[in-house]
């Protein structure tokens, strides 16, 4: 039965956090002397004092040390943090989940009780994905044949039982902190796409692992991603056979569906972006005088503010429905949901909302909002960043793959009509 | 042409690397402006009896554009100064013109900028508010002799911390509204109590120089007064056919030249990169914003052109209002598709696309905010309805 | 506890109205002969169908003879209709909504023994509001001082208990065909706004009551309503005493609290239309053959579709949170829901995105989107008139009201910020 | 100016009147037609010795916009005509130019029309996908010694229940594509086979005439071959200087009527009522729609006058497809923004403003849809991208 009641627990998790970035992050992160340089590295100390609360953890069951939150908790933890710092909360949402799906979901009891306690203890062990760079032309491969292409990593089991693995990837998130890497490899070269990928673990100083210098924010390119990320390189880099997590060939994230929630927690992130734009447009326009009177009475600013109220809400709304979806997936086969995928579109919309948001939360603020020592800037910045950055491409994309393709379900709308697998390019919502 | 030839071979190879330096005032260069200085765009629309170049308003635009497409904001370096030239040119005595005009055209060193803004009168000064005399700046000029002294501060001030000589509007009658009570000054660098404060450090046009202007019992003699004392407004604009034509045309004109260099840089990227086996060239979607960009700016070309040269004619009209808010307006579109069209390569993005997106930004405060149209508007209308401002 | 699933009566109602719309209204309102005259009369034979299957009093309690429909199943149940046809849709929403605000709240058990049987035995009974004109000025004073405005009734009591009313009203939706009207007028001409109005019962055929003619589709200015609707004109009109409902100078309804859920039922109304379009355009996508496939299969037709599919399920997912956040007000004080008008934030957005998504869908079909014997042109016009109607234009205007004023509640953001009462006339969300 | 004052006081009065008949042929009025044959409007683009009015671009653009002020598809009814006098200009042989010309300029409601699209090809025609030569219009042509034989159907052809020559594009080879296998004939209305079918019933531009044309066994001599045989596309376009010149141009000169004529209204509107005790003028909101609808249309007037004007001197462009392209919307955008500063009042619209949003709609399919798009980016490419088609 329809209820959108918020457990206490819920709205505990909520003020916790709420409380943390208003005391903790926001004086550090939006301090001048961190908004006006290019390269803003991550603040590791604040990351630490986050994971010291649990909030590194969130996601991880009650039982592994952890606060066991479902997915539309962790975005709802993950909005609140990323009010603060983006970069901060897209760090521990990617420890977070693969926290949950590695010691919940995949590894055996063995695993789990040789890799869970330092884990659990060590508030500086993050987490990182290195998976199969996804095709670049699943999303421009609308409705033809897919194009192939993209890096990947090789694996190869060795007599004695060791894995070798070889290889490298331009662009692994949270490799700049991983105390261990989730590698995801093809050990059976014959097979192509998501077949034949096996999934093992590294530890990050694991011989043969070389990662790389995080992207750099000047240059000819600049750094245009959220938390921390660089290159990671294989080579004839050795793991031991029990390192590898499910079945040989059958690395259980290579189909993307456990990967998937974290795409509303991406969002999640987004939202809280954007929202922290909107407070800040809204705490000015309210003190802010001009033409006789503050500017949050004058009916351009008034009208907006209001845009991004509606905005901010309507995302809200798509991301908590796809965080909910995602941890009831029978509501989809008892019709209560349509079957789309509310992920992407929450992700889609989302990026879009909060780029728009953000711009117009800095025209309320006139010059101010172009100064480098102020925060809308960045939050403009920020907000432009999610929407091109390729991981928004890459979701995107999931939105057009052919409507036959078994890697997702067929897409029926409330409606009972196929979702079109429309490239969602235009901006037009 | 010139302009094109300094802006791809001068400009452009600059325009990264000092928009990458960190700080407010860092990303200047007086080398650049020296050399554009010597080639005349630091003093094209110095009258020729002057000893500048004359140039007519569709000479301006076009070059305006051809520098801005290299840098933005080093075109409106140079342009900042044809402002003045223009505001001197029909506002200045004969015994002004001696004493800034020929120092300005020796000096290749020497620019002008203008102090309207404070910290608390922005938008009020563009739009006073009829209700509240007491709106707008506050600077506040006191008569003592032959000399008036000035108290206050400006801020956002272009060419501030670079600038020789600053056109600084004070109040002079701080008992009635901006428009009786307002007077502008000529304020040289070196003026006893005058000095320069904070340089801002931008997100976009960092090359640009803003800066606080501070007055603390600055001394400024009564012949510095351009017009009549209490005649700012009227005076201040310089040759105000129809409205302020200069600041209007330029801020399009500018504009115009990003939008032909986003058109480029799109139409290259989407040529020389394949996704899914195909050149971007050939993505429907990518298809149609490309040929958006190709539209808009097109259009904005026919506009700007088209205000050149009817200021040129001198018709009074509200075009120059218009075709800067609707160059804000196509700014920030096409920029955004360039970097849509762009996207990021694998986590990184090109600066060069990202800086124009930043430097449009510059456009919805300066050029095509809610009062610049608000204002436009009420020009169109004319007199019979009266606008309550602030509403 | 946040759920997202329906109820199976939920389900039943929608899959009952949705085969009634196949079977029955869409080949009656879709018909070329229908579709390509201006005017377009009520389908009054579909609306005492659709009354037969107790669509007229879905919102009525089981206790009285109705369904029982809440808030949320309401929407469900209008969306589904105005798949159909918005008209229909529209009158049978306005009797039901009004039937049970009147029968299950704010009737006094004699009425309710004196009015319902006749209510509920007649499929025919239709019920009208004739309220006072809502103030035009309301929006429009952002910020300022209220405008005065707006046409209203009068109302005298007689010495022998009586009720005279007069004065007129320019329109009243569902005029032409109710049985009974709920009038509200002023009785006490000292006092002004929401005070001092008395709410009254009048039958359509009393005495002094005139119902004038039903705008027209032609002439200088043309009907742009959805629904039916006239203006009334009361002279001398005389009802018992024992027709005033509620207190004498109170009328129940005048603070427009109680009505605002019908606004998220409008909303609904609206999406119903959008998602006829939108479903519409992917048939009509799937068979078209261009460029040696199905336009659908086209990147530029897909991401269109797309975008309509993402703007209906946003435009849902606001609707039925605010149908949801009525039915149960304690949400907002547990901080489950933010203090938000999220009524009018889903109408506002709905007719926004409806109008979009009718053109969109109308763009697919190319020149067949404006030919008068097909639906698309309907499916725009009945989009635009929803955007710029009346009514909507009033319920934007609720998001505008001062912040202090009393006649609605602070609104807090889930964040803890004030909604800024912005005019949302700018169309960038 | 002759079309300002015929466009005011014939066509303005009866424009919504004539919308609102019911059908899709009854709106046309033969008499408006006639009224504006003689002021010379039918035959405007016809050359001069051939006893037109031989108007040059700019010219026709300027009366386009007028007529269109006051009502968009009587506009187009006339401009309809001048479309084809370039055609006939272009390519046809003195004895088709004797034959059909002269009996347009002699009768007054002699108009003509083209016959492209077909229910089952209408993109394609314009767009033709290169993996599929069978795509495009089938209408079939056979020789039969001095005749062609013409089977099958067209629909939407302009002016189709009121034409007295239509040019239809027919397939003589249908095993290679339309661009080597289709030919160009005229067909005067007395063709023995050939008659019109349904007449469309249009949401937009009513009173402009839509309607199938039927060909069964309909013989057509051969000396009313257009061009050569299998050179429909390449002779088709009449003056086609870096695009269809006319027919884009011509769009988007008639946006610019219908937006100067919801500017007009809003302006009317919102200084005559009130919203709140205040003018809807002086409402912040309003004005910044107010000001975005004159941005708009003046920017598209200077863009449709930049094109007459690059037209007029032959200097091949692409700018005549992007101004159509760019003129879909503005329209759209300056008829919605009108729409919503009208509002509804009470539950009533003004008949005028929504005909303006249902005139435009026109556009969406006819000038600025996906097709033309991606069309006019593939002319500014130029050659070395190959498209893809229908992709």
């Amino acid at each position: 039965m329809y209820d959108l009641h918020l457990t206490p627990e819920q709205l505990e998790f909520r003020d916790t956090v709420r409380d943390f970035v208003e005391n903790e992050i926001k004086p550090v992160a939006l301090h001048p002397d961190r908004l006006q340089p290019f390269e803003k590295p991550l603040l590791t100390e604040l990351v630490d004092k986050a994971s010291q609360m649990g909030l590194r953890t969130f996601a991880l069951s009650e039982d592994a040390g952890g606060a066991g939150a479902d997915d539309l908790t962790s975005c709802i933890v993950l909005e609140e943090l990323a009010a603060g710092e983006v970069d901060i909360a897209t760090v521990l949402g990617h420890t977070s989940f693969l926290g949950h799906v590695l010691f919940d979901q995949l590894l055996s009891a063995e695993q789990r009780a040789r890799f869970l306690p330092k884990f659990a203890e060590d508030d500086r062990y993050h987490l990182a994905f290195a998976g199969r760079e996804p095709n670049a032309g699943a999303g421009w491969s609308y409705h033809r044949a897919l194009a192939e292409g993209g890096a990947e990593l090789s694996a190869k089991r060795q007599t004695e039982g060791n894995w070798v693995i070889n290889g490298s990837l331009p662009f692994v998130a949270n490799a700049p902190i991983a105390k261990l890497l989730v590698v995801q490899a093809r050990s059976d070269p014959k097979k192509t796409g998501a077949n034949g990928m096996s999934m093992l673990l590294v530890p990050s100083d694991a011989k043969g692992l070389t990662i790389g210098n995080p992207p750099k924010a000047t240059g000819e390119a600049v750094r245009w991603h959220q938390g921390t990320g660089a290159s990671v390189t294989f080579k004839d880099c050795r793991v031991p056979g029990d390192h590898l997590v499910g079945k040989e060939g059958q690395s259980p994230l290579a189909d993307g569906t456990l990967l998937a929630r974290s795409v509303t927690q991406m969002a999640a992130i987004n939202l809280g972006l954007g929202r922290a734009a909107y407070d800040a447009a809204v705490d000015y326009a309210k003190i802010r005088r001009q033409g006789g009177r503050n500017i949050i009475e004058h009916q351009a600013i008034g009208s907006k503010l209001a845009d991004c109220a509606i905005k901010l809400e309507l995302a809200r709304n798509m991301i908590w429905k796809a965080a909910w979806a995602a941890d009831h997936p029978d509501a989809v086969s008892d019709r209560s949901l349509p079957e789309l995928p509310l992920h992407t579109m929450a992700r889609v919309y989302t990026a879009r909302a909060v780029n728009e948001v953000t711009l117009l939360s800095a025209e309320c603020f006139g010059a101010m909002g172009v100064m480098r020592d102020m925060p809308l800037q960045k939050y403009v910045h920020d907000g432009r960043n999610t929407c091109t950055t390729d991981s928004y491409s890459r979701t995107r994309m999931r939105l057009t793959m052919p409507p036959n393709s078994q890697s997702r379900r067929r897409s029926r709308a409330t409606s009972g009509r196929l979702l079109p697998n429309g490239l969602t390019g235009d901006e037009r919502w | 042409m010139e302009a094109r030839r300094f802006s791809d071979e001068e400009i452009r190879p600059l325009s990264v690397k000092r928009d990458q330096i960190e700080g407010g005032f860092e990303p200047w260069d007086w080398d650049i402006i020296e050399k554009g200085s010597k080639l005349g765009f630091r003093t094209l629309a110095v009258p020729k009896e002057w000893g500048g170049q004359g140039a007519d308003f569709v000479s301006q635009a076009v070059v305006m554009a051809e520098l801005a497409r290299g840098d933005s904001a080093m075109s409106k370096a140079f342009s900042q100064n044809w402002k003045w030239s223009h505001l001197i040119a029909a506002a200045c005595t004969e015994d002004q013109k001696e004493r800034f005009l020929k120092p300005f055209l020796a000096d290749h060193r020497y620019v002008m900028g203008r102090g309207i803004t404070e910290p608390n009168s922005g938008s009020d000064n563009r739009l006073p508010p009829e209700d509240d005399p007491k709106a707008g700046f506050r600077l506040r000029a006191e008569r003592k002799g032959d000399e008036w002294i000035l108290n206050g501060e400006k801020c956002f001030i272009a060419n501030g911390s670079v600038g020789s000589l600053f056109f600084v509007d004070a109040r002079t009658n701080p008992d009635v509204n901006i428009k009786q009570g307002g007077t502008l000054f000529m304020v040289p660098k070196t003026t006893p109590g005058f000095r320069i404060g904070k340089v801002f450090n931008k997100r976009g046009w960092r090359f640009y120089q803003n800066a606080e202007l501070i007055f603390e019992d600055a001394r400024v003699p009564h012949a510095n007064v351009v017009g009549t004392v209490g005649g700012a407004s009227a005076t201040g604009k310089g040759d105000n056919t129809g409205g302020d034509l200069f600041g209007d045309l330029e801020l399009a004109a500018n504009a115009l030249g990003v939008c032909d260099d986003a058109v480029d840089l799109a139409m290259q990227f989407s040529r020389s990169h394949k996704r899914a086996g195909k050149y971007l060239f050939e993505h429907q979607l990518i298809q149609l914003k490309l040929a958006e960009m190709h539209a808009l700016t097109e259009a904005l070309r026919s506009y700007v052109m088209r205000v050149a040269w009817i200021h040129d004619r001198r018709e009074p009209s509200a075009n120059a209002g218009l075709v800067m808010i609707y160059s804000t307006d196509v700014i920030q579109r096409v920029t955004a598709l360039n970097m849509e069209i762009h996207g990021a390569e694998g986590c990184l993005m090109n600066a060069r696309v990202d800086k124009l997106v930043r430097d449009a930004m510059v456009w919805t405060h300066l050029a095509g905010d809610n009062v610049q149209r608000m204002r436009t508007l009420r020009k169109l209308a004319g007199k019979p309805v009266p606008v309550v401002s602030g509403d």
